[in-house]
């Protein structure tokens, strides 16, 4: 939250300022698209460590900060990138090896509790997750859950309806129980998004996921965009911009910030470096290997972008003007 | 006689069970081929639900995740996760809603396990966790579910539930308090599973053509009732027609 | 809820079809913008009675069909026109001879209750209206919200939070104890909006209030809109199409449907007709006159608009196509 | 010696109390023109916050209601009324907020009531209710009360309390579980009142000039301390010409 009027910063400037080891971070996007890469590489880069993150269903960006060693604990519904990872593969690799602590939820529920945080609500009531191991089975103990200020006392709160009209209820149960998921206000939240002004306030194209929510719970907000572009601009289709300026505290002009996940209207998705990194990401050799050449032997996103692909790849993932994506690129 | 492959027939047989004007909501993988070769096939007025939010999106080409932006192409609607999950819990909504959705493990109630083998806190295998597999299996009162047939899949007890099924006896999900009806059924690579009117436990339902049901009862790690089953119909040329020409032609999730 | 292609209806039809004697109904728009109100003169038009509405911020829509006597009970955050009326007068006069019965909420607890609708579950919670009379006074006594199914049992519920962890608690209460609403899931919503398909898919222009909610919490919807589009058309801009196709029952093609109220892009409100509506609301004598003359003495919305305007009065109010109102409009 | 009516004074009043950067959320009527008299005046990049859902409106014309179309015009952003109220009851949002509301009765405590004079069940009048008043006096630290000053408006109990003043304590709101702080001030067409910092009890902070403080307290239903009061600065050039030129030069509201 930042009323100021010029919030423009590197992405160097930006992590600087607004990550500290140890912070509660929220990711935006979804498995293979609109992953923050860029802001999660420089996070990588500054050896931001003991990171706490929140997600619902985030592949790339999550799995590199796993792999980099940057995150301690995880909240999060799904570790996948659709076809080219049935689970992210360092998620994976550190969960079985004990390094990295994870609290389960399903994707409505993360997505709640983001919605319970933007509204400053402590909790959301859902009916889902009744009868399962996500409501019985807690991933972070209660002595961690009691130190640890930030993490909710309980990870889930059965509540039975005190509206409870039996006469009228529509549906079968025969108790009316509500599981409440507690809210989620992140230290920082990173996204990446197609447009930004100045000011902060910011476009999404295509589909939004939960990154209205997870920047509106948030104490702090980063926004890297593709481009940046005159309040009169936005100002043109008040119904197409999701984020108010006074939500946004950096917005940094970062292109192809999303790279290998894709961004709507354009790029795609980059499945040469998805079907690369399965390779990388099971080995952690390799993943030290891959950060010590690709991110710490790379100032910016420019030069990662520079190193990692050519012109040939960075045309074939191009999106086509029409569809938002590349239109038959070789997918195999 | 027409050659196909068991994953065409397991497509087939699930789009099958897709009605004109249902709403699908769709995961990734072969769950969303399924709904395409409804749409395809016999129910072109049927609406694709991504999890994601894209309502009834124009699919030129086949979405590799949920979240493939080939899904946001000329859909009708953009709706936010916790929108798009709501449609489902709205009971006025969340009873036109067929739920596709997989797994690593099932037991004989269709409880799913996506989450871990072995002990929750220390896994032998982390699987990628719930998605919005639990958010279907937990509103949506007809899922079907994709599995391949394997013993170690088809298991007595899972080792996490992340997904409802029939829990743990017929009036598991009402003593719950869950809202809605369990699976429908399991959609195989061998064949078609129910589940019992009464007891609610799986039994076999269809087989596919060549296949031995006992075959199948020995492909699973509970026992199962195969007694009742029957043949299914082989996939029509006209449904392996719009399969392999409309809905996969590069045969993205075929192979 | 309805998935059938084919949903276009005429007023009179679809009136007929979605609304019966008794009904809860919610009514979008709000004060002086895109009331539905070619929907509340067919309602009146057809004599519905026993009507229990729902309306966060209402002027007009429901002053008339309160006017009318079709409204027994109505459940309300704010009834006024802005500078046209302090206070709805009929609404004002109702209450006042005890003809109307009231239950009072906040806008934003009728927007919360409307949003619980609309996601299936029985409440949400709300730190507003602690310590006022909102909480302490109840409109309907327990034996009405007892006898009448579709009525809450409760007005409010307070609630401890429990989550509760006092060393992390941001704001200064003593106590965290929440405001539970109950949510609405009415009969039929009605709505105008600017655009929708035959299907029902429906777009909004400007603000959208709480319209979508109040859809979607609904059993039915009729939707009244300024014109009917193709699919495609819609489909150009998914993000701008505010409820789903599966979400409505009924679409009615009826162009200044919301006259006297805005319909921004179309048209701006009435300001004559506001004015000269002012005596006419305070006086049952009058009101049944113009009820008489405008609403029973005309078949539908057409020859309304024919009978209480001309010309004139329609250039006058027609929108900018730059700002979306008219311009200069002479609003004294 | 500049001419002025007591309500350009008012408006004035209030415009001076919002700062550049502050978030103003609006309702219908006087306070729309103090937020855009401020704007005018000396907080250019402050924001106004309709209501209605629209973030930082060009306004170039006076709107007659939160709901006119005028607020619509190349608005930053458009929320839902379910978003728009949740950005002040969110605390990293909520605290940036300054809130502007009315009421036809208020009382010490700064308790306002828009609701009903007399009995709530049989009022002898009936008011429009809360809108969104509740929402912003238990929501925002810093709220801005409009009130013509009357006996029947400044009273010992309001019949209904509608929006939270300080309640009936110095500490009445903590105990209540409000999250935030009470009224700042209540802005007349004679003097501006606070709340004492210890008691929470209204006392006349500034009267305009002209008007004798003890005026003042015989117009109020209620023992108000006037002897901390002092004159108010009048309207200066500038004020008033960008109110009469820039925000209101209709007079839609001035008169």
């Amino acid at each position: 939250m930042n009323t100021g009027k010029n919030k423009i910063y590197t992405l160097t400037q930006a992590v600087k300022a607004y990550i500290n080891d140890g912070d509660h971070i929220s990711i935006g996007g979804f498995t293979i698209n609109r992953n923050p890469m860029a802001c999660a590489h420089e996070i990588i880069r500054q050896k931001k460590k003991n990171l706490h993150v929140y997600a619902h269903s985030n592949g790339q960006g999550v799995d590199e900060l796993i792999g980099a060693g940057a995150v301690k604990r995880i909240e999060i519904a799904y570790s996948g990138n659709g076809r080219f990872a049935p689970t992210c593969f360092c998620f994976k690799r550190k969960i079985e090896q004990g390094e990295l602590e994870v609290e389960d939820y399903s994707n409505y529920q993360m997505s709640l509790r983001f919605l319970a945080g933007s509204m400053g609500i402590p909790f959301m009531p859902t009916y889902s997750s009744l009868g399962t191991d996500i409501i019985k089975k807690w991933g972070f103990d209660s002595e961690l859950r009691n130190q640890e200020l930030k993490i909710s006392r309980e990870k889930i709160v059965l509540m039975d309806n005190p509206f409870f009209k039996k006469e009228t209820l529509s549906h079968k149960n025969q108790k009316d129980q509500l599981v409440l998921v507690p809210a989620i206000n992140p230290d920082v939240t990173i996204i990446h998004a197609q447009k930004a002004d100045i000011e902060g306030c910011t476009k999404i194209e295509g589909l939004a996921f939960a990154d209205v929510e997870q920047a509106k719970a948030s104490k702090c907000v980063i926004v890297t965009c593709e481009q940046v572009v005159e309040k009169n601009e936005l100002k043109k289709d008040p119904g197409a911009n999701h984020i108010p300026s006074f939500c946004v505290d950096a917005v940094v002009h970062v292109p192809m910030g999303a790279y290998p996940t894709a961004c709507y209207k354009y790029y795609d998705y980059d499945p040469v470096f998805l079907e690369w990194y399965k390779d990388i990401a099971v080995d952690n050799g390799k993943f030290v290997e891959y950060l010590n050449d690709y991110i710490f032997g790379t100032k910016n996103h420019s030069e990662f972008l520079n190193k990692i692909t050519d012109t040939k790849r960075i045309e074939d993932i191009k999106a086509d003007f029409e569809t938002g994506y590349s239109i038959g690129m070789k997918r195999k | 006689m027409i050659e196909y492959t068991p994953k065409e027939m397991m497509v087939i047989a699930a789009a099958r069970k897709i009605k004109n004007f249902d709403i699908v909501f769709c995961g990734t993988g072969i769950s969303i081929l399924a709904a395409m070769a409804a749409k395809d096939i016999h129910a072109p007025q049927s609406i694709i639900f991504f999890e994601t939010g894209a309502v009834d999106s124009v699919l030129e080409e086949l979405p590799l995740a949920v979240s493939d932006p080939r899904v946001m192409h000329n859909a009708s609607n953009y709706c936010s996760l916790a929108e798009t999950f709501a449609f489902m819990q709205n009971r006025n909504t969340g009873k036109n809603i067929i739920g596709i959705i997989g797994a690593a493990q099932i037991d004989q109630y269709g409880n799913l396990n996506s989450t871990c083998i072995g002990d929750y806190k220390k896994p032998r295998v982390r699987l990628p966790g719930s998605g919005g597999a639990c958010d279907v299996a937990s509103f949506v009162g007809r899922t079907i579910i994709f599995m391949k047939l394997e013993k170690r899949k088809f298991v007595e007890k899972v080792d996490y539930i992340t997904s409802p099924g029939w829990l743990s006896c017929p009036d598991g999900r009402e003593k719950a308090g869950l809202i809605a009806d369990g699976p429908t059924c399991v959609v195989t690579d061998m064949g078609i599973m129910g589940f019992d009117k009464d007891s609610k436990e799986m039994y076999l339902t269809y087989f596919y053509p060549g296949i031995d049901p006992l075959e199948i009862k020995q492909n699973i790690g509970f026992d199962i009732d195969v007694l009742r089953a029957k043949e299914i119909e082989p996939p029509l040329r006209t449904e392996l027609k719009a399969l392999r020409e409309k809905s996969d032609p590069e045969r993205l999730i075929l192979e």
